[in-house]
């Protein structure tokens, strides 16, 4: 399997679109339009477009409460999401979800959680269900390095082993859990927990978009034909704070800046199919046009909505009359 | 019609289901037994022996086995649910929901609403409960009243063979999450159960006796206990009307209120512990919407507010009885009952 | 008095406690913050900053920082406890019960029972609950019925930075595990505080005011609005007593019959969800103990049966308010009201 | 630190009186005499006695279900034991705890637990009053192989870990939870999960004490000394069901047969001591005289004793007045 031309404009256009939409909601956040809490992943979107670049309808995600990125990637209308974001009745979940909630099944896309290490044990169900009834799908859980401590994180990865479920852990190791960092709160190593389950674990640089969709496609290869579980331990950092409103710092200085000027996902990226002559500047420079009208569009649009109405609020809580 | 026990009709339920709709599956701790081992396998078929034999029927591809990880395998049927399947799973006691009740909770009971009503979540869990057994403060709890505190949860407590059957098949064919609560001193009870699959409605109780004097309300076990008393107290000229609402969640408030109109007088019986539980919610609905038609006050027969204690003395002590039901229903009759 | 927020209240309360017995500690995800961190420590005081500035009075040694672990380190605070120290674990919000119940429910709470009385566990649980904060399905619960349910727990809900503080020391000093529900819409909320270190004693309910007309029961945040009711109510002649429970489990019992007794008519405002919860759970009580003495049916005001939506439109509506509280009372009080 | 003779008479007493322990327990049940759940820990006795010898006052240990063997290696009354499994007020737990809730918080025993997995997080704490008060203790965990799947346990691990605590895993692995196989449950392996914490494990044969013994002074001596948690992954075999009740159809033919005739505990003991001269036959047949005795003495009075009344249902809830 190799990269077509149209699969890095779509990569490239995926990254871009999470990058604009989550530096649109910053803003919005900022001034006051987007209620609650708001985790963004910006700075991360090389593991989610690396990952789900390899997913196609069969197969399910499970995402965090930093979910956007991964919403995006799994193919959920960013319109949609964006009215969700914004509480408004046309959001993806009627304006019930809001950002730690976003969901669309209809696409695999399980839902991102307010619960960390949420995921885990629902991603062994999706992968439960494709294997039972042999649709050959995969299912992909994303972990943060926080949640790779929680109790059900764990669990998941021994069932998955012994089911032998189709399944990918990914765990996105930033290097912090709010202000709390991974190298503190990780006893051992990623590997070698994986290891410790039987599973193969690769890790990746994960502001490389090449170095994740190649690890990436390694591992869902392995599910889908069968072969259980495994791991990919992937490092990259976050440009925002844990959620919106964090002041950061407990990160050292520089540190942000320095990753955005050192190994910028989209900026490396860029240099690499430029340098490999696969896309040239022109191509891209019209995705980043086209992607921030979008944005703007979904943005405007999603300020604009209608609100959900009191009819609305006991609806949806059960399928059936109760 | 035949008689069967409460675990016979719960595997014939399950076995059933299994044959009609292929999506269904099982899974839990020892549902088969034998998982890996060098000896019998399906050798436990859980540890009442209530699945026993549908593994050898069913393969071990839909009845599965899984390590002692609530969290994964109750999270891992909630997530099969929302993709496709309709899992059963067993929470082998309910007491053991501490592990794993936040994918009960917030995933499967919640998918529905936060994802604006596009999620379905098929998922059944069976569960043991109640005391009796001298399982001591770890093994008999009762525990419905929390999860019946849970929006997007339905919760069924059969109360019989016949009830088991009906409610675990409409709870497997059922689009939401349903946790199927059972009594681990009924299993051997017998009593009449049809053959063929049939479906119990959630949300309509039954009315296993109708009388003038009082209304009694009981849940799971404790409505033998209320039939039990109800036939004693006729002998001393008291008749009583015994609600089973069979489903606490959700919750048939009229046949409740009607009952409780007709009669005037409420006992509710139930063998959780006293604190926000089904007696109070009951003894809550009725005083709010029926304000005055109460001839006397209402009576919450319920467990102590005290973990279930081992010793059989204590515990026997402790499981509100036939008799603690009848004291009530004379207290509610009032002076020379 | 000085004017201190229920943030700055908690905050001197674990302070003083700290100071006076060396065996309280504190621990949670984030409660300093910084934790292997190469920039600020003590970063956070928790997501809401309200421990912020212990750690470095007090050190790493006694302000532990966690992983996301809750089973872990709920439970390490209940065995701590059972072994000598004083914890006071930040589970942060109440939502995340699910990953760590068995070791509060049926670990902490049932070792003093299960053992014959020989154990102690002075544990307090400090966590943040209540809607209201566009915070959605799974950070808006409050769920303290479910640990009221639970016997050998105590659950504490202060409604303001008086109450925040005194509850709190109270818990701390206590030999039971305690449970304190912090609002999180509270935290900016002034009050005037004491700085010298007191104690309020579990079980003994604050009438905020005294009425002729209706009693009014309220728990946490509630309290404020009900008191807001009654200045409204007030001025349309209606007077209302308003009773503050403090805690849930125990429960004055005695102040909320007595003054209901006084009043005949009750409205219980309890921001949890309808099924199983403390506004059926004072309602069962009331009509139980005091058949007769009601003037009118009681009123429950509560949330609906449904997760917390986010949108704030529905977010709202879903929360009881001042007016639904209003509206109760004049129900209570019958037509022309 | 050596075996001294003493040292190795109490060591051969405490697994005698386990075995009688746990036989006359077994008869009582199979006459319809003991009510309830009831876990026997015949067979293994050389675990838990090999790692409490390293333990006094101090330390803390936390139990299973399986926990009677744990509680009389700890120093707890046997007698106040075998009331507490017959539901007496004399009990250890005044017939309110039960077998699966023996404790007695005076000696270290933190309690039984009939929650799989329950122990560990306990286990934690009791390090932690041990660090933090300065103690000099230690505290233990046993965990069974079913136990180590659960996410309790690995959080556990974890937080020892990074909270450099005190503590010692001790994975009881019998080779069944239930009736189902750890080399089937188990992903990976315990000394790769131990790894993967950055925890050193030590496997050890569970039917010989002596190696039980060193590997536990290892691990005992680590975390008094600071140095952290470790693992100790202790193979072994129980004898009777997984509780009494339990036909055990599913271990292989005449698999306990084998073990009790090639290496059973108190038999592996007795033979080396005798070989090697440190004890004699003699000295150990005294032992079993008085424990048979001691025994039948327990259960005589046991059965006879005074059971709970009403007035004890709603004491020892609280600690204050409720
Ligand atoms: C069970 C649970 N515990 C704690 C929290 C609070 N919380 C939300 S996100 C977070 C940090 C997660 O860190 P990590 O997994 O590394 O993800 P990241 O935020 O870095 O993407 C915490 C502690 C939660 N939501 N759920
Ligand atoms: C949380 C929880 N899940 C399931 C059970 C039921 N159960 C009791 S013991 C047991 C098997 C435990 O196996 P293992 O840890 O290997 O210990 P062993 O019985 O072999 O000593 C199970 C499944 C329980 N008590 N608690
Ligand atoms: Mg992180
Ligand atoms: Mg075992």
């Amino acid at each position: 399997m190799q990269l077509s031309r149209n699969d890095l404009l779509a990569a490239y256009r995926k990254m871009r679109l999470i990058r604009e939409f989550e530096d649109a909601v910053h803003e919005e956040f900022s001034a006051g339009n987007i209620p609650g809490f708001v985790h963004l992943y910006a700075g991360e979107e090389a593991s989610g477009v690396g990952i789900c670049m390899h997913l196609d309808d069969r197969d399910a995600i499970a995402s965090t409460h930093r979910g956007h990125g991964h919403c995006i990637a799994k193919g959920c209308d960013e319109r949609g999401m964006m009215f969700e974001i914004f509480g408004k009745k046309d959001g993806l979940c009627g304006g019930k979800g809001g950002s730690m909630h976003i969901a669309d099944l209809s696409v695999g896309m399980m839902g991102a959680n307010g619960i960390v290490g949420g995921g885990p044990p629902l991603i062994c169900g999706a992968a439960l269900t494709a294997k039972t009834l042999k649709t050959g799908g995969v299912a992909v859980a994303f972990v943060g390095d926080g949640a790779s401590n929680q109790g059900t994180t764990f669990e998941s990865y021994n069932l998955a082993k012994v089911w032998n479920l189709p399944a990918v852990f990914v765990v996105e190791d930033n290097g912090y859990a709010e202000s709390t960092a991974s190298v503190w709160s990780v006893g051992g190593s990623q590997a070698a927990r994986a290891a410790g389950f039987g599973m193969p674990c690769t890790e990746v640089d994960g502001h490389d978009f090449f170095a994740v969709w190649e690890a990436a496609r390694e591992a869902i290869e392995r599910a889908r034909n069968g072969e259980g579980p495994s791991m990919l331990h992937v490092r990259l950092n976050r440009y925002y704070g844990h959620f919106e409103g964090d002041a950061i710092s407990y990160k050292g200085e520089g540190e942000i800046e320095r990753v955005k000027a050192e190994k910028d996902a989209l900026m490396l990226f860029r240099n690499r199919v430029i340098e490999t002559s696969l896309l040239d500047a022109g191509d891209m420079d019209a995705i980043d046009r086209e992607v921030k009208e979008r944005i703007v569009q979904c943005v405007t649009e999603a300020k604009a909505g209608a609100s959900p109405t009191e009819a609305d609020l006991l609806t949806d809580v059960y399928t059936s009359a109760y | 019609m035949p008689k069967k026990s409460y675990r016979q009709a719960i595997n014939e339920a399950i076995r059933q289901e299994m044959a009609r709709d292929e999506r269904v599956i099982i899974m839990g701790e020892d549902i088969s037994g034998g998982m890996g081992a060098p000896g019998e396998q399906d050798a436990w078929g859980g540890p009442m022996g209530v699945t026993k034999g549908i593994m050898p029927d069913f393969s071990r591809d839909r009845v599965l086995d899984t390590p002692i990880t609530e969290s994964a395998f109750i999270g891992c049927a909630a997530g099969a649910a929302a993709t496709g399947l309709r899992p059963v799973a067993e929470l082998m006691f309910v007491d053991f929901m501490g592990v794993c009740f936040d994918q009960i909770f917030n995933q499967a009971a919640k998918f529905k609403y936060m994802f604006g009503g596009k999620a379905v979540t098929p998922l059944t869990i069976r569960t043991m409960y109640g005391a009796g057994f001298r399982a001591a403060s770890q093994h008999s709890q009762c525990l419905y009243p929390l999860f019946t505190h849970i929006p997007g949860l339905k919760v069924a407590l059969p109360s019989n063979p016949y009830e088991a059957k009906g409610l675990l098949t409409q709870a497997i064919r059922d689009d939401d999450p349903v946790i199927v609560f059972e009594h681990k001193a009924m299993y051997d009870d017998e009593g009449e159960v049809p053959d063929e699959a049939y479906t119990i409605p959630f949300g309509e109780a039954n009315v296993t006796r109708e009388g003038d004097d009082v209304t009694i309300v009981a849940f799971g076990r404790m409505v033998n206990f209320a039939n039990e008393a109800a036939d004693n107290l006729e002998k001393a000229g008291i008749s009583c009307t015994v609600v089973d609402p069979r489903t606490t969640s959700p919750l048939d408030r009229d046949t409740i209120l009607e009952t409780t109109e007709e009669t005037g007088r409420l006992v509710v019986v139930d063998e959780a512990h006293p604190r926000c539980n089904m007696a109070s919610d009951i003894v809550g609905l009725v005083s709010q919407e029926m304000f005055g038609a109460l001839k006397a006050a209402p009576q919450m027969v319920t467990a102590p507010h005290c973990p279930v204690p081992f010793s059989p003395a204590l515990e026997d002590i402790y499981v509100p009885g036939v008799a603690r039901i009848e004291a009530a229903v004379r207290q509610a009759m009032g002076k020379g009952h």
